[in-house]
Formats: C-alpha cells, structure tokens, sequence
C-alpha cells in the first residue's frame, strides 16, 4: 500500500472501503488454532491476518539467561514473506525487532511473571497477510492466545488503531489508510481496568484530538473485548 | 519410549496408532487464494500438519545462462508458532532441505514454463518466489509443503507491470504451468512401507524416499533420508507405492 | 535494592537523590559541528549522559512510492565505551528503540524538507543518515539523543555534487529544514512524573511515555515504555508536562 | 559449467569428453594427506577434486550439544573459493547446508555412533576443483578419511552419480553434462551389504530408467570399492 | 580522503597542512571524559579524534572463554559511521577487526595479566573521526585509559605513525599523505624502555630509511609520552 | 609443557627440535596450476605445512578513486581440514589478520600491474581475488601463503572478456607482473632469532616480524605479532636476516 500524493482518504463522510469513521472493520477471532501450541489463535481485521502461538511457561535455557526470581516473555513478531505487496525478506528488520518490543511490554503488565521463576512465556506472532494495524491485530490474537495456553492474566488484552485522515478522527486503519494518514495511533489496554499497556503515534495531532481519539478507541474496544469472550467461549464450547 | 515401542508393535501387525492403513494419508484439507496480497497462495491441512504456501512474483535480472527465463526462488520458515522445537533464527538444516526437496520437484519437472516470464532478455525476468510457511508441524511436511506450492502455483496470477512498475492487484493472465509433479514420502519402519507419517511415527522411522512423480508417469526428483539404508528393492517398491498415492492426490488439484 | 529503595523513598516526599525537582533536568550543554568529516554534528550532554550525533549525506536511490523525495536514515549504536553493560556487537532491541524513536519524531514532524533533496526524479535523491553515539549512558538516552540529531539536523551543510561525485567540504547551502521537534519523556515512578530520570532511576520507574513536540504544538510522536500500564489521566497529565518541558528545551536550539 | 540450449552432450555413442556412456572418469585417491587429521583422504574425479578429514571421536562441547549415548556426526561439506568458473563467496550457501546434510547420513548407518557417547565425529570436506559430481567424491574421501581414522565402520561407502543425457544412460556426470542433463542421480552405498545410504535424483526418469541406472552404478560401484582398497593399502604400505 | 594521482605533498620542506617534515599535529589528550568507565580518555591528533574506555579487570562470562592463570584482554577498535568522508556502514570490517588485534598485542607486554585470573580486561575505542592515524591515536587513548583505570603497566604505551611523501621522511601521516604516502609505518612502544609492542609498514623502504625513521620516531615519542603524563596529571589534581 | 620445555632448552644451545639450524627453512614443495578452474593457482608445502592460493579473475567496479585501476582482494580461509583448533564458521582474527598481511605484501609493492586490468574506466575492471585455504596447518602460515599467492599470481592468465561476459577457459595473456615481494617471518624466542617455526615451535615465541622484501631490496610491508616487545636492535637483526632469508626463497620463482 504505497503512499500516494494528494489521495483523499474520506469523501462524504466515508472512507474509501465504504466505513464511517469510527467504524471498524469486519473482524474473526479463533481460539486453538494451533494443536502443538500451549495457546494460539487467529484474528482477522479486514485483510490484515495475525497468527498468535503461545509456547510455556517453560524452562529457559541456556541457564544465564534465566531470571531467578520471575518468568521472562520472549516475544517475537514476524512478518510473512508473503504477507504484503512486495515480498518481505526473511529476517527480522529493525521495524520488527521494535514492534516486539512494545507488543511484549503490552503484555508485561497483566501476567504474573512472579509466579514461574527461570521459566520462559513464548509468544509468537506471524502475520499471515498485512493491510494496516498488524501490532494491534497481533496483541489481539495474543491476548487470545495466552488465555488459550491457560496462562493467568489479570486481564485480556484489547488493541486496536486509532487515526487521522483529512482532519477526521477514526479507527481502524488499513494499509492504504496507514501509509497516507496525518496520524497513526495504535494502543493496547486492558480490557476492565483501562489501563493503557502500549501507546505509539505517529503524524500530527493536537493534544485534545488524543483525547478524544482515546476515548473513541475504549469505546470501539469494548466490542473487540465481546469478540474475544466470544471466541474463547467458541472454543471451549467446541 | 514406552509411546515408540508401542507405535512399533502396531505396525509389526500392519496397524497405526490413529488406526490408518499402512498406505493411508489422513485427511487432506486444501484451500486455495487464501492471501489476497500475494499473486498465488494455497494453505493444506494433513491431519493436524498445517502449511501456507504463498507466491509472490517481483522483477529480477535473469541468470546470465538463462538470459530468457524467469527464476524460481523458494523458501521454507519453520516459523516458531508451529512446533516447540522451532526457534526464531535463521533456517535450519531441515528447512533448508525441505525448500530444496519442494524447489527441485517443481524445477525438475519443468512445472513451470519458465521461457514465458522474460520481460527484457538479459534483463528483466519475472522472479516466482514460494513461500512456505509452517503453521503447525506433525509431521510429513515435505508432502504437505510440495502439495501447497504446487497449487498455489496453479492459482498464480501475474501481476501487470507497467513504466517500469508492478502494479499489485492487476493481473494479465495466469502463471503458465506445464507439468503438475506430486510428491510422496514413503518410509519405512521395520519391513513395513508407509506414507504420511505423524511426528511421533517420523521419530521411529529407519529411511525415507520422497519422490516426486509427474502426471505423465516420470520421476522427477528423488531425496532420501533418515538413519538407516535402503536396498535396490526397498527403492523400487518405495517408488511403486509413491507413484500409485500420487495418482490418488492428483485427485485433489 | 538500598539504593532503589532509598530512591523511591525519597520520590514520596518529591525528592530526588541528586537535589533536583521532579520535573527539572540536569544540566545540558551542546557542542555544535564537533566533527568536521560530518555533513553535520552535534554532542549533547544532559548531566553525565553524552551523546553524539552524526549527520553524513549520500547519494541514494529513492524508494518507488516517494521518487523526488530524500530518504531519511537513523541509526543508534550503544557503543561499549558508554556502559558496563553494553557490549560490542549488533544493534541490541534498545539501541533498535532508540534509533526508531528518534527517527519518528523528526520524520513525522517533517522536520525535513525532503523534496529538496531530489537529485533526478526516481534515481538519486540525498540520503540523509543520521547517527547517534553514546558516549556515556546515564539515562535519559531518548531526549539527548533526539535534541542531538535535531541540532546536528539544523546544522547540517549539503555537499556540492558534480559528475556523479561528492564534494566533501564544499557546500551549496544548508539542510532545508520545516520543522523542530522536541522529545520530552515522563517516566511515572510510583504515583509521580518525573522528567530526566538518571539510569539508577530508570531501573526504579514504573512506565515512561516519550512525546515528541513541534514549534506549533502539535505532537508528533509518541513511545510508551515500562512494564507497568497507564491510564487516560496520566497520559494527559504527562503529555502536559512534556509539552511545557519541550518549550524550555526550545530555547537550547 | 553453463546451460547451453541444444547443446548434444552424446554423438556416435561417444560423451564430449570422449568416454562412452559408461565410462567413469580417471579416478585418482590417496589417503592420509592431511597429518594433522585422524584421518584424510584426497579422491579425484576426472578434474573434481575433493578433499576430507577426519577429527574424532572427541568431546563434544559446549556439554549441552552432546548426546548421552551415543556420538554425533558433525559434517561440513564446503567449496573452496576458486573451485569453480565463477568465484564461490566464503560462508554456506544453502546448497552447501543440504550437501552437508545428505553426506552425514550416508555415513550414519555405517558407523557404530552408540559407542562414543558425547563426542563427536567431525567430517569436514573442501571441494578444490568442481567439475560435476562433487559430493559423490566428497564421500569416496569421507570414506577413506574415516577408515584412515581408524573409526570402526560396518563397511566402506562407495559412491557415484548416474543420469541420462540426449536419452541415453551414463555414469559419473561431468560439469556440463550435470547443467545439461535429462536427469542427475548421485548415490552411495556400502560396498558389500549395498545398502544405499544416500539417493537423489533431479530430472526426468522413468522408473524402468531408474532401476536400470543403479544396476550400473552398483557395476561401476565394485570399481570404485577396488580403488578404495588399493588407496587403503597404498597408505598403510608406505 | 582520496587517493589523488601525481599530487606533490611537499613543497618547499612544507607539508600541504603547513607542517614540518618532522613535525606532529596539533594534540589533545583529556583523561577520565567518561564516568561509567573504570578508566577512560580522548586523544587527538589534528583532526584525528579517538576515544578509548577500559572496564576492568573484571570476571570473564561465559566460564569456558576464561584463562585459568591470567586475564585476558578484548579489544574492539571502531569507526563511527561519520567518522570519514563517505559514511562507515556499521559492524567490523576485516580492517577494524586487523586493528583490534594489533592493538590488544600493543598492551600484551605491559600488564601483568597473571595477576587477574579468569578475568577480562576490554579495551574499547571509538573512532570519532579519521584523518590518518587511528591505530596509533587510539594507543594513546587505551594507554591513558589503562593507567586512569588503575590497571597496573610496567610502562606507558606511547604511539605515532612515520612515513615517507616524495621522498620526504615525516611523522604523524594524516590521511590525504595516509592514501597518497610512499610509505607508513605505525608504531607503539614502551615509554621508557622503548620496547616496541607494535610496528606495522606499508609501502617502499629501504632498511636504512626505517632505521632512520624509527629514531625520529623515538624522539617525537618524548614529547607524546610528555604530554600523556601531563594530561594524567591533569586528570588527579582536578 | 615438558615440550615446550625441550625446545626451550635446545634453542638455548642454538639447536631444534627437527634438527635445522635456526636459520634454516623446511623443505619446500611447489606446486603450480594445480586448479584448472582457476586462472592461477600454487600449492605450497613448508614442511608439514599445506597451502593453497587460487586466483579467480573477476569483473568489478573500480573503487571511485582509482577509476581506471583494477582491483586485489585477498581472502583466507582457515579451512577446518587442516587444524584440530579450526573450526566452520566466519574468518577468525588469525585468519583475517592473514589474509591482511598477504595483501599488503602484495599491494604495497606493486607487484600487480592494476592500471593495465582496467576495461572500461570508473565501470568495468578486472578484480583480482587471491583465495588462500589452508589445507594442514604446521606453523609459519604467512611465509607459506604468501609464496604461495606470489607463485599463482604469477601464473595467472587473464580471461578472455567478450559480449559483457568472461569465456572461462580462453585467455588473452598473463596477468602483467611488475614486482615479486618474498615474505618472510623472522621470530624471537630467547634470545635468538628463528625462521619457519613449526606449530609448536610458535607456541613458545616471543615476538614474531613478517617483512615482504622485494627484489630490488625495498622492504614493502612489515607487521609485528607475539605477546613480547622488541628492541630497535631486535628489528634491525631481524630485518636482516629477513632480507637474507628472502634472496635464497627467491630462487624458487
């Protein structure tokens, strides 16, 4: 999805796949899609498609890296080569060693690391096809992921994008969107106690256009974290 | 142990531990053009063996030996979602082979009409890029990988490429394919021949042979694997059993 | 853990080990052009962190979707002389932070003008690489190392170019620059905010958010970092609070 | 060694370098070059020179790489930079990974590994000139490399390449007959047992064609076993 | 700075920077410029800019690279990308890796790395910038470094490249005559004893010439080793 | 320990342990075009010490600021053949540090005619790459790999170059020579000066001064190593016998 000069992004209030604003796109969750894995689950925002497999809490080896007194979360975000207009090559950017980061600090807050000291909680995240929003769409698929693994969360995670095209606010953006916006905002929080786990812009905006953006997004999240009961209910219902 | 020892015992009375035949693959499930962004794409289920092949095409400058063809590249990511043992990093020896078994059925059996993909002679070529990706490993992943790509080629869309541009999204024509090769792994554990091993029957296996077979009869590569050898009959009948099982998946393209 | 201990004892009484206030930086001195090889350059020192940036301009082919725009580079080395902890070798995940962190900052402001530095439309554009060296880390490596490659940015001189060759050390004029963000970060420690938390400090806070602020007000980038969460208010509360930090900053350029 | 489009590698029953179709080249084989190695060995194949040595069984380290009961094979085949027309760069290409990787196996089943637990039996091989069939010498060394090490094999490992060019049967595939050939089989196998311990094969083969092919190679595989022996003896008499 | 075709470096006994043949650039040593270090210092040689940081002796991690009867040292020696005129891409080249060994046998002598067992003592330097001269710029940072960091030295180290332009001996090369001299020759040695720990030379000399040049080279090193004891000076009557 | 205790000993009474003289080389066994596939090749036996150099004629772009010169690249390979202690992987220090001080011998006296290698100035020239591996490791391998690149150089043909492409296997001539640099290492240990130390013989030096002496008696590239300094006297003696040293190798061009 190229940057394209002068494209106008909302016309009549709508934008260019037919969405209002604040509304997000179609959405699939499923839980266990992953035999071999702990945990694992797919979520799909539009075409934007992340795979999420959680591995432990298990032994880390070799022994100098464990941590005696908690669990470490090695986090690892990736992008299929296949995922995106041109190819990706195989081999993490440096994009992708960032958005590791900050999706493993996204969830950092709600485990009890404390409970499994020298161990490792793994998450693996591919993302199948990319059209906007991966990081948010992988913490979704995440969230599910380590629920699925039965590891204790004081939390779900919840995670979606928030923006700005042509001077209006709106969620959800997708890959043409992304790369033309005047602001791209993705954030993580928890699902009942708010609190905030990941937090990036990127454009231009004015501090109260934050808070108001802020605000849509907890709303719009409320829904995703319906999606999420229900795919984890889905699964153990199978 | 105790879980290998028993997979044995089955199989000296000709049984399996999921109560398949010797000669029986489980369930294949096979979706096609299930990445939009990517010129082709096919994901295949055998059993719980779960693998996405997708195609991308880019512009590349062809071999210099070739100057008229288009290139074929391929590659294989156990990606770490797909098995405890796989680890973020570079390929492993095992991915490096199964990208290298998958290529050369393909490459071998000209599967591809290669001398179609020139641009400019000696310039500008359209590269095809497989992408295999592992979603979940249990076992027979060379089949699996094999079968995806391959229909993931036959679904391959070429992109229209315009002042010096791809255009994604727009597309002139199909990939042109000129031979459709189907690969089979037989193993062979004990005395007993069998194909489409789970993980847990690939740890007791004593050697395999993967072969690809083209749907006019011919061989058109062959790998062999695993600790122990094979003689001249072992071979002759593992290809016997390849070539009658590619005739039932062929079914499935 | 005495010493965090005593730190945190102290932040409850809105004290800090070193006498300052909560929302007071330490002493920042700025060397500007320090290297004559460099396109441009500037040190900056925020008490005992030191930090050099680096600005080299070189001809680069433009990417296919901005082809008469310059390209922006940043790159950030932990360098081992600055820390017990650092060690030689590839960038690690902070050193990858950091350097995207600051990058954001300046290209989403569009602090450069890149469409002048178009050399041939769609062939040769300047890259401009910025690079950051700690010297010395202690703390706060994200506002000095933003403020150094912003002032090396606006010090920085385009070399002439002439029969497809650099002319080091002699210029046609300056960097175009449109914009100057400032990047605060807000660490929370306990129910605080604290601005320029020393690296004994970083290992006591309880979350961080970097805000980078242009001249206009608007924002123009944003990082949270930590292993704890925020809410809504102290998002708004330590926006605030880089916001008015960033116009004292201001006055440093 | 190029393709060349339409090139006739066969005329009047006679291969461009005027062998008949199953002909083996003029094979050379000398052991023991190496001294500082356990074991080495030197075979050529009309202009492919390969050479192997041997080191091991010795500890394996770090500890966590050992096997409790048994040895590993550790097997690295490589090309010397100026082995082939067009400069090989330094480091593994993938083919060289494969290479490694189906050479190690053809020694596996020879090798009595359950006696060397924890150690490791390292096979490193440098190709010095490349001109077709370049693993199948590369494990004519590896043998006489392990038997000059003294490391108690069930058999020695012969082996050869077949393939088809211009429809006609042929042994030992040269560097252009390999670029330009219908099919490339390379196979080893213990010279009394015949038990194959490596196969592949790229190109078009019919199953008849394959069966036929590898009752030559076991013909041709006597003489190269011969060369063996004598090699052996030659080292041993010096 | 580019090799130039049939450029005069000299004319009139003057260098094209103004310099006597013999004569050194204008130089700057500051001791103790970075806290976290145990020892640290800058050297600059005209535009030459080096700055070396010494941490330790300290336990060497992980065990199996200990020595169990003396330290040993690590030694990076590092460009910094803007250091030049086109951009140093970062990692070690051949060249830097070259350097960090020469440099780390330049201290070898002087420590008494038996009385450290199992630890390491690193020697890192950065480049700051380049204008000829490096190697030997960066010894005299790690030598102030070391004796800042309280590393016992049976000497100081003291260092400076000769060379030879249009025929001319000279001392302290910078980089234009670097990339356009007849010949270079780095050298470091011991201050008092003159014990030479490292000596390099590119280009054509005769035996006499480097005789002859080895004993300028000496003299100037007073004057260097004074100035290495006057900025050690400076560093403890702050 | 006791070994080294012994050669030790006998170096004081001026004596080795294979009975040489301390001036004395091993026997050397040359070996020249011995890889067809190569444009020049040697092999070098010093003793138990193994060497081969391959030189592959390549098509590069010249460096920008020697435009109309070819290029020289040296490369050595510690193959793991030829040494218990090597193993795959990257170069190691010892061996770039090898592959350096080849280099400069060979660069710094000009023993290539690089302005006669240029095709098409600022965009095509010949690049030269000397391939040094190590095929069994008995000590003094600069000597030894030096000889050896010296030796294929000077039997290197240059390819024939037509249609943007080199035909393998014609040749329009030699590559053109215009100095033959001899190295040879001389070594402390004690007080005494040897040459061509065998493995463990290097275990026990002092200090070791590599000098590539060319046939007009210009030294052209010098490079200390070993964990002891050396006296001005030291280097004097050394260089001497260097020089001596390098007019009997000569001979063997």
């Amino acid at each position: 999805m190229a940057k394209i000069k002068g494209i106008e992004l909302i016309k009549d209030g709508k934008r260019l796949d037919g969405r209002k604003p604040l509304q997000i796109r179609d959405v699939e969750m499923k839980v266990g899609i992953i035999p071999n894995a702990n945990g694992s689950a797919m979520v799909r925002f539009g075409k934007t498609i992340a795979v999420a497999a959680v591995y432990g809490p298990r032994l880390l080896l070799p022994k100098h890296l464990q941590e005696g007194d908690k669990a470490i979360i090695q986090c690892r975000y990736n992008m299929a080569p296949f995922s995106t207009d041109d190819r990706v090559k195989p081999g993490s950017s440096r994009r992708e060693i960032e958005i590791s980061k900050v999706i493993r600090q996204a969830f950092e807050p709600v485990l009890f690391l404390e409970n499994y000291p020298k161990t490792t909680i793994d998450i693996y995240i591919e993302i199948i096809q990319a059209d906007g929003s991966t990081r948010v769409t992988s913490i979704n698929a995440a969230s599910l992921a380590l629920a699925d693994a039965g590891v204790p969360m004081k939390d779900l995670v919840v995670a979606l994008s928030g923006g700005k095209i042509n001077g209006t606010l709106i969620l959800d953006l997708n890959g043409l969107e992304d790369n033309n916006s005047e602001a791209d905002m993705p954030m993580a929080f928890t699902a009942n106690k708010k609190e905030i786990t990941l937090l990036q812009m990127d454009g231009e905006l004015k501090q109260e256009e934050i808070k108001k953006l802020m605000t849509e997004m907890f709303k719009a999240g409320e829904e995703i974290y319906k999606m999420q009961i229900k795919a984890l209910k889905d699964r153990y219902s199978e | 142990m105790l879980r290998a020892n028993y997979i044995l015992k089955l199989l000296e009375k000709n049984e399996r531990i999921d109560g398949r035949k010797l000669d029986e693959f489980r369930q294949i499930n096979i979706e096609k053009n299930i990445i939009e962004k990517a010129e082709g794409s096919a994901r295949v289920k055998i059993g719980k063996t779960d693998v996405i092949a997708g195609i991308k095409m880019e512009i590349e400058t062809p071999f210099p030996d070739t100057p008229n063809e288009g290139m074929l590249k391929t590659n294989a990511e156990f990606a770490p979602i797909a098995h405890p043992d796989f680890l973020p990093g570079p390929p492993s020896e095992d991915a490096t082979e199964l990208a290298r078994v998958v290529d050369r059925g393909i490459r071998e059996s000209n599967s591809i009409d290669l001398e179609k993909l020139c641009l400019v002679e000696g310039q500008k070529v359209w590269g095809v890029f497989i992408d295999i990706h592992i979603i979940n490993h249990d076992g027979n992943l060379i089949d699996a990988s094999s079968l995806a790509s391959l229909i993931a080629l036959m679904n391959t869309r070429i992109p229209k490429y315009e002042d010096e541009k791809i255009i994604r999204g727009e597309y002139i024509g199909k990939l042109p394919m000129l031979h459709t090769p189907i690969n089979v792994t037989v193993s062979k554990i004990l005395d007993k021949y069998v194909v489409d091993l789970t993980k847990e029957e690939e740890d007791v296996l004593d050697a395999w042979l993967s072969v690809a077979v083209r749907e006019d009869g011919y061989i058109c590569s062959m790998q062999k694997g695993g600790a122990k050898g094979l003689n001249v009959k072992n071979i002759d009948e593992m290809i016997n059993l390849a070539a009658k099982k590619s005739k039932e998946l062929r079914k499935l393209l």
